[in-house]
């Protein structure tokens, strides 16, 4: 029999902790014969800080800056995610401007995360280029971020009963500036990667996530609806003050890389819109609730979600009265994601899973916390 | 001014000293060999700070900029830094596979010059199959990059050595045949002859205007050939983390890392031999023209670099065997039409 | 379908084995029995009228009386939320999987297991997931746990 | 410092770096063109663990530019000179760490970024996971401070990498 004397040795070759495309520290046990992957099995916990366990130990407020480490990238999202759960347990007004702010800095925060993850996507399969011409419109939000509370990344800026401070008088007009030309600057992004005929080789119907594993491993936010799923959380289960705003969710049926790469692309441009909007009728007013320091909420458990960046971040807080969370599960999207490479990447390339990888956006915090 | 005269002087020279042919061919020989020798390792280190500075470029960065006037000793710096690191061989090598494999890729990248023409009579040797041994040893790279596979015990640069080697064997035909286009319209494998089948017409008799399709051809094997994105998939950073030479630190890196760009230079003086003319060129010296055709090809290949993605190894073979491999062929068909009936 | 209908659906169906916890926050939790919870997972992922088919969230939970697992569903057809939990008693510390179910329950249960020593029944890969693979000190997400090498806040 | 204003009691330094008139140039100028040439290209492994690693990557890319420093990155620590603990480093992830360092060829320099790489950042208290301190497993060169550190702290830092390896000797390598 041919087949017995072509039978070649399964080959396990281990990838990560370190390794540039996991993201972090991601560990993939695979197996391979030869550039075909027959399995893989992931190996998380290198990241595992224990944030469930330390904010156990801290007050509400003390809370806020954990949050910013379980989810670095969109840390804004985190806080609101924190901050929302907290105020349902409670019933603090949450001031009109306040939530105005929320929105546009959760939204530039979600242009960031996507800005990043098309940027890294494209450095993943080689291109350097647009890695960096991502990076550099990443670069003038994070000045916003900046400007307004001090950090580039770890913002602590969205607290329990609204925002840490009010936005700088410099902010608005540097904030349009900054949307007036994202447009241009995306539409460039597409120019070098869009058409490009090898992006499209290494992309389009890779990594195909059909609707039934959807649902099997529970994949939310941009994945999801690249699978066909009209699900934004935004939209249908508005939180915050996201019902007044006019943007579209856009959703593609290909389930695949391209369409995951696709669909952060014009959720830039979405973002985009709503940050405007947001600036358009950002009211006057107080920022912040009267919250006191050792705020406590009322005894009771909720789970709160939100859009993030890459899916749908919960927040289940157990509060038993005191000034202290008794138990915070934090599901981040990619947790979810990573459970799920194992099915999607079986059979295909070495290579593949790099992509696919890339354009599931997957970042280890949130899945080690 | 040309350079061959000054050459020619020195023989002369040498002549004069009376030391007998076969001492005075020994010496000359050994000399040429240095100067070329010399001449390759600086323009693999100019070429090394050229591709960062293009690269930065067109990032929108500013590349090196501290070690000397723009960076332009960073490649020296980096060379000697890389000269004083340690030199590991891992406990689980094979030693002698390890220790071989980047002394083979060093010396086939720079064997290729010996027929390699860098002006008027300017050339080392004029082997009368001149183009033909370029092609043969340029090919033992592949060897030397699957000896580093192997021989470093490491699964990633296996990974990288077999990748390479089937790339590169599957790239060798589309450009061998793309070459064999330009023999048959010169009718000679020298490379001289090569080159001097195409002077007159003020530059219109290049072989570029007579065979774009296998100007093509070659320039897509040849960015295969040299490992360059987008068919860099022996050393994916991304995928097998450094491919090959995941293993080799201090100077044997330093070795594969200047024979990669000596054969990007390799490739690109083909190109500019067999089908932009050469050396020929009005008004400026015969080197100039070389040297200045080279390297616009090189500004092609980088310039591809920092711009497109990589292929995956599968679509990488197709594009080889499926659709360059027919085009090379329908190349040589045209071109045997045409020089047939029409006399070229 | 509005929560108060859903959980009332669900109540019919089964019929005096569900307890319902209605809470301030609107946001009403089922308790199933440990025993139907395999039962009751099939039901309301398969239920054409609830096609909750997708696991969010599985929380174990510490209450220094016994422990919880929370487990958030929601259906992307309908746009309906449902949370639902399990009591498990201190001294049979353990409860069925649901990873035929939702493959995904895979990963949420052996962190369950890790981190609170809560065993989960047929589940074919329980071992060390977030945690070092030579730990030896326990569960730590227990409320009761005593770390060797941990570092408590000061109050203040 | 010339020789003649050594005290007695210091320590004797040895002679052919520092002085320049007695004939030992050539020691002197070779010990600097090798210290330089190492302080100006420092290769830095790419090693991220947390938020670090972010800022890591924004100081690669092109406000900043790494490359400016002639820091390029090597994704294999046997090429790279500079380890640049970007992140949280847990227990899991220690000896995968110390791995690293110890696959680098000498001569090699450690980074340590951020408040968690020098002493556990914000999980110094309550985290049963976090290593307190990078310095705990491997030797650390330079600290720079932050949560995450400004991408211009970050480049402080390597740049006073390279003033630390300018200041050695030749024969420091030996006792490495």
């Amino acid at each position: 029999m041919a087949e017995d004397y072509l039978k070649t040795e399964e080959m396990v070759v281990n990838m990560g902790p370190n390794h540039p495309s996991t993201h972090g520290v991601a560990r993939l046990i695979l197996h391979l014969d030869g550039e075909v992957i027959h399995e893989i099995e992931p190996v998380i916990g290198y990241l595992h800080r224990a944030i469930e366990k330390v904010v156990e130990n801290r007050t509400y407020a003390q809370c806020i800056p954990m949050m910013d480490r379980f989810e670095y990238v969109t840390a804004m999202m985190a806080d609101w995610s924190f901050a929302l759960a907290a105020e349902r347990l409670s019933d603090i007004e949450i001031p009109e401007r306040a939530e105005y702010l929320r929105v546009i800095m959760g939204e530039l925060n979600r242009m960031a995360s996507h800005l990043l993850c098309v940027g890294v996507t494209a450095l993943d399969l080689g291109a350097l280029t647009p890695f960096l011409y991502t990076f550099r419109e990443r670069e003038d939000i994070l000045d916003l971020f900046e400007m307004t509370c001090g950090q580039r990344l770890t913002y602590n800026y969205i607290w329990v009963g609204g925002v840490a401070k009010d936005i700088p008088p410099e902010f608005t007009p540097k904030c349009r500036e900054f949307l007036d030309k994202i447009d241009a600057k995306v539409d460039d992004y597409e120019r070098v990667l869009t058409k490009n005929p090898i992006w499209l080789a290494r992309n389009k119907d890779v990594g195909m996530i059909p609707e039934k594993m959807v649902y099997d491993y529970g994949v939310t936010g941009p994945s999801a609806r690249a699978s066909g799923i009209n699900f934004d959380v935004r939209r249908n289960d508005p939180y915050s003050i996201y019902d007044r705003f006019d943007f579209k969710v856009p959703v593609y049926h290909g389930c695949d890389c391209y369409d995951r790469y696709m669909m952060r692309i014009q959720e830039i441009r979405q973002s985009a819109r709503i940050v405007r909007q947001a600036l358009e009728n950002l009211p006057e007013g107080p920022v912040r609730a009267k919250v006191s320091r050792t705020f406590k909420p009322k005894e009771g458990e909720v789970y709160s979600r939100i859009e993030s960046a890459r899916g749908e971040m919960g927040v289940h807080l157990i509060s038993d009265g005191s000034p202290k969370p008794f138990r915070v599960r934090l599901r981040g999207s990619s947790y979810s994601h990573l459970c799920a490479i194992p099915e999607i990447c079986r059979g295909l390339k070495i290579a593949d899973l790099v992509a696919i990888f890339a354009s599931l956006d997957i970042i280890l915090p949130e899945i080690d916390r | 001014m040309e350079l061959a005269p000054v050459f020619a002087w020195f023989y002369g020279l040498l002549e004069s000293l009376g030391l007998g042919d076969t001492l005075n061919e020994i010496i000359s020989e050994a000399i040429l060999a240095l100067v070329v020798f010399g001449f390759l390792s600086l323009v693999a280190l100019f070429l090394v700070w050229w591709e960062r500075k293009i690269s930065a470029h067109v990032q929108q960065r500013f590349g090196p900029m501290m070690t000397g006037w723009h960076g332009v000793i960073q490649t020296i710096a980096d060379a000697v830094k890389l000269l004083q690191k340690e030199d590991i061989t891992p406990s689980l090598a094979d030693r002698g596979v390890f220790f071989w494999a980047p002394v083979i890729c060093f010396v086939a990248a720079f064997a290729a010059y010996v027929v390699m023409p860098f002006g008027k009579d300017l050339i080392v040797a004029d082997l009368n199959v001149g183009i033909l041994y370029i092609i043969a040893i340029t090919t033992f790279t592949v060897i030397s990059l699957l000896m580093a596979g192997w021989g470093s015990n490491n699964k990633y640069a296996l990974l990288g050595g077999m990748r390479s080697a089937a790339q590169v064997v599957s790239y060798e035909v589309p450009l061998a045949l793309s070459v064999l286009g330009v023999v048959m319209v010169s009718g000679s494998m020298s490379m001289n002859e090569i080159v001097k089948s195409q002077a007159g017409w003020a530059g219109f008799h290049w072989n570029i205007f007579f065979q774009p399709l296998g100007f093509v051809i070659y320039i897509i094997a040849a960015t295969a050939e040299a490992n360059r994105v987008p068919f860099d998939i022996p050393e994916a950073e991304q995928e097998l983390v450094a491919g090959f030479n995941i293993e080799y630190s201090g100077m044997k890196f330093a070795m594969f890392f200047l024979a990669e760009f000596v054969n990007m230079f390799t490739v690109s003086a083909i190109a500019a031999t067999i089908f932009l003319g050469g050396w020929n060129g009005p008004f400026l010296p015969s080197w100039i023209w070389f040297l200045g055709k080279t390297l616009a090809m090189v500004f092609l290949l980088m310039l591809f670099r920092w711009t497109y993605p990589r292929l995956r190894v599968d679509q990488l073979m197709e594009f080889a065997w499926k659709i360059l491999l027919p085009l090379a062929f329908v190349n040589i068909i045209y071109i045997g039409i045409f020089a047939k009936w029409l006399g070229w | 379908m509005t929560k108060q209908e859903l959980t009332s659906y669900i109540q019919e169906k089964f019929s005096g084995e569900i307890q319902v916890i209605e809470n301030d926050q609107k946001e009403p939790y089922l308790i199933i029995q440990p025993k139907d919870l395999h039962r009751f997972c099939r039901f309301i992922y398969d239920d054409t009228r609830l096609l909750l088919t997708f696991l969010m969230n599985m929380s174990g939970v510490d209450t220094k009386e016994r422990f919880e697992v929370v487990y958030n569903v929601c259906s992307y057809r309908y746009k309906l939320r449902l949370y639902f939990k399990i009591l498990i008693p201190y001294d049979k510390a353990e409860f069925d999987t649901i990873r035929d179910i939702w493959p995904v329950a895979d990963w949420f249960e052996r962190e369950i297991w890790e981190l609170f020593g809560v065993n989960v029944n047929g589940h074919p890969n329980l071992k060390r997931f977030l945690l070092p693979d030579d730990w030896d000190q326990g569960y730590p997400m227990r409320k009761d746990w005593q770390g060797r090498d941990v570092i408590t806040l000061p109050e203040r | 410092m010339g020789l003649d204003e050594q005290k007695p009691g210091e320590e004797k330094v040895p002679i052919y770096n520092e002085k320049l008139a007695d004939g030992n140039l050539i020691l002197t100028q070779a010990n600097k063109i090798l210290t330089v040439a190492q302080a100006r290209s420092l290769w830095y492994l790419l090693f991220g663990t947390a938020c670090c690693a972010i800022e890591l990557m924004a100081t690669g890319a092109s406000r900043y530019d790494f490359d400016r420093l002639g820091m390029i990155f090597r994704a294999t620590p046997r090429q790279s000179d500079l380890m640049i603990i970007a992140g949280t480093i847990t227990y899991k992830m220690a000896p995968v760490v110390k791995r690293l360092y110890d696959q680098m060829a000498e001569p090699r320099y450690v980074l340590a970024m951020g408040g968690c790489a020098i002493g556990g950042g914000p999980f110094y208290y309550d985290s049963y996971a976090v290593l307190r301190g990078v310095d705990k497993i491997i030797p650390v060169d330079v600290y720079v401070p932050g949560c995450p550190p400004r991408p211009e702290s970050l480049l402080h830092g390597c740049l006073e990498v390279g003033k630390k390896i300018k200041q050695q000797k030749m024969t420091d390598w030996r006792k490495r």
